[in-house]
């Protein structure tokens, strides 16, 4: 039995109270809770301040480039699919710079998790409006406030027909492990867009905000009505539901159509073969 | 005009020009491997347009019975699917060519032959008419082209395949009885054994097969995509996975993905596909990842021309990604240094974990040649990784060692963790501020490029010491230098050549004295600047007497070289 | 160990070392403004973690009564506010220094001053109490930093200003009465006139303003942001369109649209930043479309030391962007010079139709120097684009002319029409694949170089003729180099300086007789493979001497340089 | 009055029965409809055989790099924001490359208009996939058919507030003619999607399947409603209908946001003001 703990504990650069604390606390439970080894996961992120967790526990990491962990993550799955792969990065690494692997990512539906720490802001650069940022959010930056619409990724992947979508809040940590875990289990691209607090560059979405915002989804509430999960998704203003708003089994998953990934093997550990290059030598002749 | 012709050793060239769509590569290609299939040597150069249809393209075969390794200029046989054709290369006419034109046209004037195509098959197999007609002039025997005919179509259905041969039959019949106004080719010596037909980027592609690539990712990008193309043709039977990426910068992080979880990996793209890719060279020279990165060159800036060609990359090539790593630049010049260096970048980016570049163009990526198949013999595919028994305690991804290069593991294929990381590190992978870390991390990953040094593929001289005149020049007009400098001999100068191949890392201490024991040195390459008479300068100190560039976006030819150096010199 | 100190002319090193949210900034900058209020020349490192909390910053600042043009490594007053910064710098402690630490620390040992903190003030104005307390052992004039106060914190709102001034108030009451340890400063000469305090990235925003900068767009990265945060700040009074993109890519995209459309244009970013712009860089060049790109160095390869300072983007910012086109690199080496050389950038940038370039580092970008202000007197706007008036016939934008410069119209300002091609264009900017046009207009791009070439900004020598030694540098250590220079030469050693804020393009005949004059040549560059050295080998074929080299992230000081000429001299 | 001749003829370099013709007719058009000199409008355009429509007519021009069109079209806007600015590219420029700038462009809301040549291919490549071929699409690049799903831009466009969202047809020209002239004509960012076949390159979606889909909206159809929009536009399958999916008027243009452009005096004809630059220079004493 894996336990949280088997993650170990680091000391961070962030500050305190950062709401980066507790998704990190949340996500080794899940990673437990879905029985994980750290060697058999790769946690891949870009830059940011989130970006700094996967060297706050135990697991194999590829902290690359601001905004390019999609496509590190793909090419890494791609390469092993036997590897739990978690791409986790902030919503401006993931939304802005990495924007354009956000839809390639949803359109591949690769099995993989994405986690995004959305605080709305870019906090390693002190601050400046993130796409998620409201608009009329005023930062150094924005002086006049942020002009531009934010961006709703939960929308746009369920209308791409990204087949999980989640919201988490790192102040409902029962419900964010539930999610995060679930979303690990998924056979398929998972995406969780998670609320948390910047307490030094975000003062509009304070821990207060969220939690005045950020409700569990009702009981009854259907995650495989894909209707009510886009409503659910593009409700704003008042309410931040959080957990799966949509969820849909059986999709194709990307690696499964390769020919060569079928059993599953590491492509390292393929043999290259001489006679098929032979014989591909041969036809030109 | 430095060409010397007599039937027994045949050196000519035949032209096929029309627009995009017309199938004159489709004849072009037939026709390479007749002439290869009949013992002769092939140089080919196509050039065209940025279109798919219309516009003026040709595919010039040169074609002698001796080997050749550079384009001709003066055509010897031109033939024509377009009106346009006839007057575009007029002034490139030899003396005694001909030009098979359409009787329908009603052209007048000198060197003409009018083919009656319309009698000879609907309008979309002219191009297989004109191939019969062709071979017909040329003294080609009619079964094996038939069989080649069939080998080419054969295999789609029987109908296309009955009316193809019936035109090329039509062709070649009424060349029999119309065409002996051509010499047809001396026989070539019948011992070369089996030749491939085989381009550039072909054999690039090949190369990275027999390297044991199983992962590639990339953004369409002429002229870089055929090898891409060629690798997907060959995947599943190769094991590899290929993926087309979003952009361009997804394509190099995806392969570094790929290439951090074991894959060996490769990349192929053009200038402004490249210039995208440099953050992520970064990242590989910082994550210490092997991964190949292919640039085929063409002429910039920006869009530029995209179906030409052009060296004008190289000091980008060179100095592309912010900071400073090892990295390792090889520019073929041959069709079979694209299969060997193609091989040897992924060798050499796995033992230095580091990216490596072969710089191409489109001259030689579309430039077909009769290369003796490779030898599968003995070839092993590239090792990736390190033994997980090698590691003894805590596993440490960047330990500082005396050649730089660390043990690599693979995650997830033991229990080790492997961490990799894009900021400044640690041994282990975390991010870390201590400065006096960083300065050894810097130096550790620098130590790298003086293995690579040492492993140094020096460049080819050929030719008398202490010539007077030394031709030096990099990838793809190695072929143009040689034959040129053959030229200047022939008319009295001693003249040698040097061909690189590495252009990145240079000896100084090898370079230079060979450089110093010449008369005049000059520099030939294809930019405006001269990329690598400045490189040179850099680390020799030795300014080259003169340069002969071009940038015009065609490729440099023996007679381009010959004729500068004659004007100028 | 170089430096001299006396009672009249004051030479100290001041450090406020801490944590990142302790407000160490602010009262660095408070001092600054307070010192240069008083007369003192200062010059500001700023060395800080790339985290918001915690971790270890330093705020130095070197105070003198006479110039000083670089940092100083000796610490004369340390300021702790985290016991770490007491451990962490005591072995940069001059011989007479003094230690401000919290007496809750209880710490025991040589030249600490303990100051009951807890009595002073609230946690959060522990910095100001400090800055009470360091005021007083400096001597400075109560008075005057009370309004200074009001000025900083009185706008935000009246209890904060009462807390801090409160705080102030008390450590400096505290410190007349206990610290008499400090030598106060010697009063500064009173005739300096008034100066600003100001670092490079504030001077380059308010260069580019003073050149009538109109559009600038940007996505943030350290350490380029504080320019594009200054130019927000003054936007809308000066009238500009600032924007933040979404990616480097659209940044610099934006730039060459608002640019077409008439608006002068920057970006500014560091090197991974650049690395995503490169292709951007390159249509810029093909395009012909002005626009200022600043580059704010900090060590790589990718994301590398993000707060710290290297000089290792030069050769990527050389030949950054695919194909061959005109630029110009500007690396200024002062606070001075960035406003100049960012307009000069400007109007370069205007006259040749090309991109041009700022270079800079993260030490100069947070430096902040004494500097007399800017005069606005005589100033002038760039004038983007030229007068329709003067068009006759059909207007075209890529007009061949005698120096590469054309016409350039700007759309929709007249009923003629501009058209602007990243592909190979004819001279009314439509698409072309005609190679003699391509060949003529890749001279018209080049020619363009001849002209900046014309307006070359020389190095700037300082020293005797025929100097034992030569120091070269560029960009941002000249103030290093020059007073390691004046060091050398105290110690009886002939030596001069070349210091180089024009990095491209270089005129050789200009450069190598003053190379060559000099007995030993040195190279001082922040990085790890001698970049600029290999430039000017590329360039005149002199092969530097000697390098001093600097790659950990920290700025090159004064004593660094005479102590790696020492040590390996 | 303009007459759609006034754009003049140009030789081109597209195949013959190519889509784009039909589209460059249409927008011809439209312009003369919308009563617009050449002189006024800028057409941007990035790299594809859609990027070349630009040269065949008389407009401004700025044909800049593959993907980025919108990018300069934003900056263009901004700094002139009296010209009519129109960024037409194909589906792989569009949504490929460009694809973050896509998101950003529908996030900001310019009052400028988008015109995809949407072939769901990469003609002027020769034939690879594009973000919009179907899934199964067979190529030389996707032997084994395209394994990602398409890129739904409508859909998203919808879900992300786009203001004006529609789907022309090449096939269909008076609809297109309209539909183009009422995306110039919206104040805000229209987006304009058209069906267009490649001859050359796609063999799947023909002139014959584009006219078995593309039917005029019912004429009831309620452009004004977001929730049929959005379902209108995740339509799939057999009806691809044409005409104004979507349009909200009165949404906040993001140039007006900008003090600055207040009175839309381009920017290089501000004046610099020198006495504000000496207060800004005089604050730092
Ligand atoms: C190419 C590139 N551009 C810009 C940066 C600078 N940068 C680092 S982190 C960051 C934004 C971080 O925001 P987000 O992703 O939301 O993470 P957070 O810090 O808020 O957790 C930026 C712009 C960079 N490192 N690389
Ligand atoms: C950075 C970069 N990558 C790749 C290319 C090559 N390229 C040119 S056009 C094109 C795709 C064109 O597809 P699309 O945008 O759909 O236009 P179409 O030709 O189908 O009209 C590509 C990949 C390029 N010019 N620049
Ligand atoms: S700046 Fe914001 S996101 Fe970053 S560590 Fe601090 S609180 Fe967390
Ligand atoms: S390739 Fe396709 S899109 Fe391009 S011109 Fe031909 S038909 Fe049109
Ligand atoms: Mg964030
Ligand atoms: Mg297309």
């Amino acid at each position: 039995m894996v336990d949280s703990r088997d993650y170990g504990e680091f000391e961070t650069a962030w500050c305190p109270g950062c709401g980066n604390f507790g998704l990190l606390r949340a996500l080794k439970r899940a990673l437990a809770a879905c029985g994980l080894e750290p060697h058999q996961i790769l946690l891949v992120s870009g830059i940011g301040q989130a970006a700094k967790a996967p060297h706050y526990l135990r697991a194999n990491v590829f902290n690359g480039l601001h905004g390019r962990s999609l496509p590190v993550a793909t090419g890494a799955k791609l390469a092993n699919p036997g590897l739990t792969v978690i791409a986790e990065s902030g919503d401006g690494c993931m939304y802005g710079e990495g924007g354009n692997h956000f839809l390639a990512a949803l359109r591949r539906n690769l099995d993989i998790t994405i986690l995004v720490h959305d605080n709305q802001v870019y906090g390693l650069t002190k601050g400046q409006a993130s796409p998620t940022s409201a608009a009329g959010f005023v930062t150094k930056a924005q002086p006049r406030g942020v002009f531009a619409n934010p961006f709703n990724p939960l929308a746009v992947a369920v209308a791409m027909g990204c087949g999980f979508v989640g919201r988490g809040y790192v102040g409902r940590q029962d419900e964010l492990i539930e999610l995060i875990a679930r979303a690990i289990r998924y056979r398929g691209t998972a995406l969780v867009d998670i609320q948390q607090p910047c307490v030094s560059f975000n003062h509009l979405n304070t821990y207060d905000w969220y939690n005045a915002r950020c409700q569990p989804l009702a009981d009854d509430y259907d995650a495989g009505n894909f209707d009510l999960a886009l409503r659910t998704a593009l409700e704003s203003g008042f309410r931040l539901p959080v957990g799966v708003l949509y969820e849909k089994e059986g999709q194709a998953v990307f690696e499964d159509n390769f020919a060569v990934l079928k059993e599953k093997t590491p492509l390292c550990q393929r043999p290259t073969d001489y006679r098929q290059l032979a014989a591909i030598i041969e036809s030109y002749t | 005009m430095t060409e010397q012709k007599n039937s027994r050793s045949h050196d000519l060239l035949l032209v096929i020009g029309g627009e995009a769509g017309q199938g004159l590569v489709t004849i072009g290609q037939l026709l390479c491997r007749a002439l290869v299939l009949e013992g002769y040597e092939i140089v080919v150069v196509q050039s065209y347009h940025s279109r798919i249809r219309g516009g003026h393209n040709t595919f010039s075969i040169r074609v002698a019975t001796s080997p050749v390794e550079a384009a001709a200029t003066r055509i010897d046989l031109l033939v024509a699917l377009t009106e346009e054709t006839v007057a575009a290369h007029r002034p490139e006419l030899a003396e005694k060519a001909l030009v098979l034109v359409d009787e329908a046209w009603k052209l007048e004037g000198e060197k003409l032959l009018a083919v009656p195509f319309a009698g000879l098959g609907a309008e979309k197999v002219f191009n297989v008419a004109a191939f019969g007609v062709l071979a017909c002039l040329l003294g080609l025997q009619r079964g094996r082209l038939e069989a080649l005919l069939d080998k080419t179509f054969g295999r789609k259905h029987a109908a296309l395949l009955q009316e193809n041969l019936q035109a090329f039959g039509r062709g070649y019949d009424w060349a029999q009885k119309n065409g002996a106004a051509f010499e047809p080719l001396a026989q070539a010596p019948q011992d070369r054994g089996p030749r491939m037909v085989m381009n550039g980027n072909e054999a690039i592609a090949l190369g990275a097969l027999a390297a044991g690539a199983k992962f590639a990712s990339f953004y369409p990008m002429t002229p870089a995509t055929s090898i891409l193309l060629t690798i997907i043709a060959h995947a599943d039977a190769m094991g590899l996975v290929v993926e087309q990426a979003e952009d361009e910068i997804a394509a190099l992080n995806m392969a570094l993905g790929a290439a951090f979880a074991g894959a060996p990996a490769l990349v192929a793209t053009s200038g402004g596909g490249f210039a995208l890719m440099t953050e992520a060279v970064s990242l590989a020279g910082m994550t210490e990842t092997p991964v190949v990165v292919i640039v085929a060159q063409r002429p910039g800036p920006a869009t530029g021309l995209p179906t030409r060609t052009e060296q004008g990359d190289l000091e980008f090539v060179l100095h592309g990604g912010h900071g400073e790593f090892a990295r390792l630049v090889l520019a073929p010049g041959s069709v079979e240094s694209c299969f060997e260096l193609t091989r040897r970048a992924f060798f050499l980016a796995e033992e230095y974990q580091t990216p490596c570049f072969v710089l191409t163009d489109q001259y030689l990526a579309d430039s077909y040649r009769a290369v003796p198949p490779f030898s599968v013999e003995g070839l092993e595919p590239v090792r990736p990784g390190s033994d997980p028994r090698s590691v003894s305690g805590t596993y440490e991804r960047y330990a500082i060692t005396g050649d730089g290069v660390s043990p690599r593991l693979l995650p997830g294929l033991s229990t080790h963790l492997v961490v990799a990381d894009s900021d400044e590190h640690t041994s282990d992978g975390h991010i870390t501020e201590d400065l006096s870390v960083r300065a050894e991390m810097v130096r550790k990953r620098l130590r790298k490029l003086e293995g690579i040094r040492r492993q140094w593929l020096a460049p080819e001289y050929d030719g008398p010491a202490a010539p007077q005149q030394l031709l030096v020049c990099w990838g793809s007009c190695r072929g143009a230098v040689r034959e040129a400098a053959r030229h200047l001999r022939q008319a009295g100068k001693t003249v040698a050549t040097l061909c690189f191949e590495q252009v990145w890392p240079l000896v100084e201490e090898r370079i230079l004295p060979v450089l110093e024991q010449a008369g005049e040195v000059v520099c030939v390459e294809g930019n405006a600047t001269g990329q690598f008479a400045r490189l040179l300068r850099r680390e020799t100190g030795f300014a080259m007497h003169r340069t002969v560039l071009r940038y015009d976006g065609l490729a440099i030819t023996p007679d381009y070289i010959v004729d500068r150096l004659q004007a100028s010199g």
